[in-house]
């Protein structure tokens, strides 16, 4: 019999936590993301794992990362001003290459911001909120069953490639309710950390990325003694300035997801084969955009979308190719143009791509859309 | 006794001369520290224990006369 | 599909009965809903507000801007959300707490909800099954059970909703879908 | 015994200046963990930011080097995954009491089973010699050039208000003393603090004209006294060595694991 809940998103990004493995979760609460926390608080102590609360944002990625790395699926959920605490170990797990998820409930901001009101201001957060060169995979979702699908693939993908992944959605779907199926057990394939094969006692390397980019890990604490660090390091974790050791792991941290487009950008496409004007949009305001697409085909209009589900590494092929069919894009999201800046970016002819956008703590409408394809068509608006 | 000083990993300090009650070694200003006196050493361990390089080890060698 | 919204103050459960609604129509009969809620500042006695879209298809766009059915338990939902109403679109409230004026473009049903006490949201959801045709009356019960178990407070409060609207001979209105 | 045989030899000689008080600690540490007969594989330590958090660079146990401030919070997440391993997590004065204060005071409350060592020299090291929250009033410093007015916390009084249940103060000069003291914290269950007054002869010690690190270390031996002792009764200007708190209380480990026995009990939620 199907498992068929009626849950709010956030319990929804939970349960595909719980269903990926997730044993570890340490967390400050902070609207709107700590129905998370509350109910992982309830779920993990039965099953002999770890929920703990830490005294804020910045404590409970280090512990995330400390579980992670003695062997744990690890998570920590968090809102705008917490994911700015956040920032300093973020940049450690990517330096130092250690699996975790981190969920990002984005609320309106600057600082405290909008705290129950939807945006989607983070984009450029989630990517260059760290400082330095690096790479990161961001994945978003706009429905409950999308985002217990994503979730569940951020932990497949921070184990791939033994990287943080941010999970980034909106107050909108973290506080609404709706239909979630849960799939069966191993409907959805579930990436187990690759081990390293050295034995107790031999030189082993935590640091040396086989060909394909993974590195084998050895549960920290366990058969073999190495080092951590938030330093250039060498293959056995120890620091190192040498040149050549700074430059090869950057860009084996850079390479590692940006050359990975085809296996690490997640899209969707609605009504898109024959489309003249095509939308793309993410999260809660793809939702909107989807709305407007069908309430536009049963007048015959041919517009498509194409939904963003991996925003970081940008999909540039796939959205290059999608722009490049059609006469105009309008990219549609609830902050001034993060996501439209990229699609300009990669667009052949910027010139014909357009932001359909709200920025006031409001849920875009389909009116809101309609008016930017009304100024695009040169008739005007109404209102 | 036996006092060994790692002599490489020995940084000069003078710690272990200030403090060695019976004064069996010394540091001379830019040299490394030095068992100058070892029939003086009384095997206390004060010097391996205060030097901050873990540079000394004392062996307390059993002599058979 | 059917677009509703449910208001009161803090402490009077529309919340619960617009998610127990939606879950009836969801788990129950196999159709689609969302169910999306906003609070006062106030953690109790606040305004409250909750938006429930029961449909055959999917539910994308889940905001209400003018809905088929408003409830209002509370005067001062009344004075802020009267406008989200379709014009001639249905305004049930309670006959006591809520005063509604002669401009509403309503279809009005007043109602005793809040004489049952804490069981008043309960009885507006028997109010909306035997009024519309949003979800069976059966399905709610499943749900109401599923929730509260034998608890006939419940089902008794449910049960004097349907009754209600059979007692002010009032007949099932055709909205939504 | 050889401490030599706990350290990873192809980093030595190690990088403090010459006299450093911390090389002292490492020495008192690794024969405390000697005498303990802990195995190199038991030992986890995480070090954060500073002149401090080199150590973690030179032991052979599993080591990590983290962020300024958080090592207590990175430590915190491994023992709670794996609570059979001995954390250890030696910090510097600022990086224990200033950016890691938080963490500090609520790892002390939690009394999760972890040693923390506060190497304080009163000064930060490796940024040059800038005041830390324990330098106290009266100290030069690059960033207090006319004497800092900044009072100091007393780090032993901050762990007992905040719940650690083992807090103890030595110096660098007291040395069996120390390796006593860092044996009591390793074996007592729940969070231990041991602070070690540590020299700093090459910012510090040249900033205030304290002499060199054999003259620091008379200091040490001259300006503190035992708990308890006449010295300390009769000069209560003398600052206080020995051990302020050595009280059980439940660990937050077993605490946790209780919490999880007991929840098994119940029907599963979801």
């Amino acid at each position: 019999m199907k498992d068929i809940r009626f849950i709010q998103g956030n319990e929804a990004c939970t349960l595909g936590a719980l269903y990926a493995g997730m044993d570890f979760f340490a967390g400050y609460p902070i609207t709107p993301s700590s129905e998370i926390a509350e109910m992982l608080s309830g779920e993990l102590p039965p099953r002999g794992h770890t929920f703990i609360q830490m005294e804020d944002e910045i404590a409970s990625l280090c512990a995330v990362i400390g579980g992670s790395l003695t062997g744990r699926k690890a998570m920590t959920a968090t809102s705008g001003p917490g994911f700015s605490l956040m920032q300093e170990a973020l940049g450690y797990a990517v330096m130092a290459e250690i699996p975790c998820v981190i969920v990002n409930v984005m609320r309106g901001g600057p600082s405290t911001g909008l705290p129950t009101q939807v945006s989607q201001g983070d984009v450029n957060q989630a990517r260059w909120g760290i400082h330095g060169d690096h790479a990161i995979i961001a994945l978003t979702a706009g429905s409950h069953q999308a985002l217990f699908e994503n979730t569940v693939r951020a932990f497949n993908l921070a184990e791939t490639f033994r990287t943080p992944v941010i999970l980034l959605y909106d107050e909108l779907i973290a506080h609404m309710r709706e239909r979630l199926e849960i799939p069966s057990e191993g409907e959805i394939p579930l990436v187990e950390r690759l081990m390293t094969s050295v034995p107790r006692d031999v030189d082993y390397r935590p640091y040396l990325a086989r060909e394909d980019g993974r590195l084998p890990m050895s549960d920290f604490g366990g058969a073999h003694r190495y080092n951590v660090t938030g330093l250039y390091h060498d293959m056995w974790g120890f620091p190192s300035t040498d040149p050549s050791v700074v430059r090869g792991l950057l860009s084996h941290l850079v390479e590692k997801i940006e050359g990975r487009e085809n296996e690490l950008t997640f899209t969707r496409e609605y009504e898109t084969e024959d489309a003249e004007t095509l939308l793309i949009s993410y999260g809660s305001a793809a939702r909107t955009a989807r709305q407007t697409v069908y309430e536009a085909r049963d007048k015959g209009i041919r517009m498509g979308l194409l939904e963003l589900e991996t925003l970081w590494p940008f999909p540039e092929r796939k959205v290059r190719d999608a722009v490049a069919g059609v006469n105009e894009t309008v990219v549609v999201e609830m902050n001034l143009g993060q996501v439209f800046e990229q699609v300009r970016r990669v667009a052949r002819s910027p010139e014909r791509v357009f932001l359909a956008n709200r920025i006031d703590g409001r849920f875009i409408t389909p009116p809101d859309i309609r008016k930017v394809l009304r100024i695009i068509a040169g008739k005007g608006v109404w209102a | 006794m036996q006092i060994i000083i790692k002599t490489d990993w020995c940084k000069s300090c003078g710690i272990c001369a200030a403090f060695c009650p019976t004064g069996a070694l010394s540091v001379e200003p830019g040299e490394k520290a030095r068992a100058t006196d070892v029939e003086a050493c009384t095997g206390c361990g004060l010097c391996e224990r205060l030097c901050p390089d873990l540079a000394i080890e004392i062996i307390k060698v059993e002599v058979s006369i | 599909m059917l677009k509703l919204i449910f208001t009161g103050v803090g402490g009077q459960g529309i919340i619960t009965a617009g998610i127990i609604l939606a879950e009836a129509a969801v788990l129950e009969e196999g159709r689609y809903a969302t169910q999306s809620q906003s609070y006062g500042a106030e953690a109790r006695g606040g305004l409250t507000r909750t938006d429930i879209i029961i449909s055959n298809r999917e539910v994308l766009y889940p905001k209400i801007e003018q809905a088929h059915i408003l409830a209002i338990l509370h005067q001062r939902g009344y004075t802020a959300h009267t406008g989200t109403l379709r014009p001639g679109g249905v305004l049930i409230f309670d006959e006591e707490a809520v005063n509604v004026d002669d401009k509403t473009d309503a279809r009005r049903i007043p109602m005793p909800i809040l004489e049952n006490g804490r069981g008043a949201n309960i009885t507006l959801l028997g109010i909306l099954c035997a009024l519309t045709a949003a979800v069976d009356p059966e399905a709610v019960r499943k749900i109401l059970h599923r929730r509260y178990g034998e608890d006939s407070a419940n089902y008794e409060a449910f049960d004097r909703g349907l009754s209600l609207v059979s007692e002010r001979g009032l007949s099932p209105l055709l909205v939504g879908f | 015994m050889n401490v030599q045989n706990y350290v990873r030899k192809r980093f030595l000689p190690h990088l403090w200046c010459p006299g450093c008080g911390h090389g002292t600690v490492l020495n008192a540490l690794l024969r405390s963990v000697d005498e303990l007969g802990l195995s190199k594989e038991d030992i986890v330590m995480v070090t954060g930011i500073g002149c401090s958090a080199r150590m973690a660079g030179y032991v052979d146990f599993h080591t990590m080097h983290t962020l300024h401030g958080r090592a207590l919070a990175f430590a915190t997440g491994i023992k709670m995954s794996r609570p059979e391993l001995n954390l250890i997590v030696p910090m510097g004065d600022g990086d224990a009491l200033a950016i890691g204060g938080n963490h500090f005071i609520h790892a002390s409350r939690r009394n999760l089973d972890i040693t923390a060592i506060i190497m304080n020299n009163h000064i930060y090291g490796m940024t040059g010699g800038q005041f830390s929250p324990l330098s106290g009033p009266g100290t030069t410093a690059t960033t207090a050039p006319r004497g800092s007015i900044d009072p100091a916390f007393d780090a032993m009084d901050l762990a007992k208000a905040a719940g650690a249940t083992y807090a103890a103060r030595t110096t660098t000069f007291h040395v069996r003393e120390l390796q006593k003291m860092l044996t009591g914290a390793i074996s007592h269950k729940g969070f231990s603090v041991v602070e070690v007054f540590s020299q700093c002869p090459t910012y510090y010690g040249r900033k205030n004209n304290t002499g060199d690190a054999p003259e620091m270390l008379k200091a040490f031996r001259d300006e503190t006294a035992k708990i308890g002792s006449k010295t300390l009764d009769e000069n209560p200007e003398l600052i206080p060595r020995g051990v302020f708190v050595d009280r059980d209380a439940v660990d937050y480990g077993e605490a946790y694991a209780e919490l999880c026995r007991n929840a098994a009990k119940e029907a599963p939620r979801c």
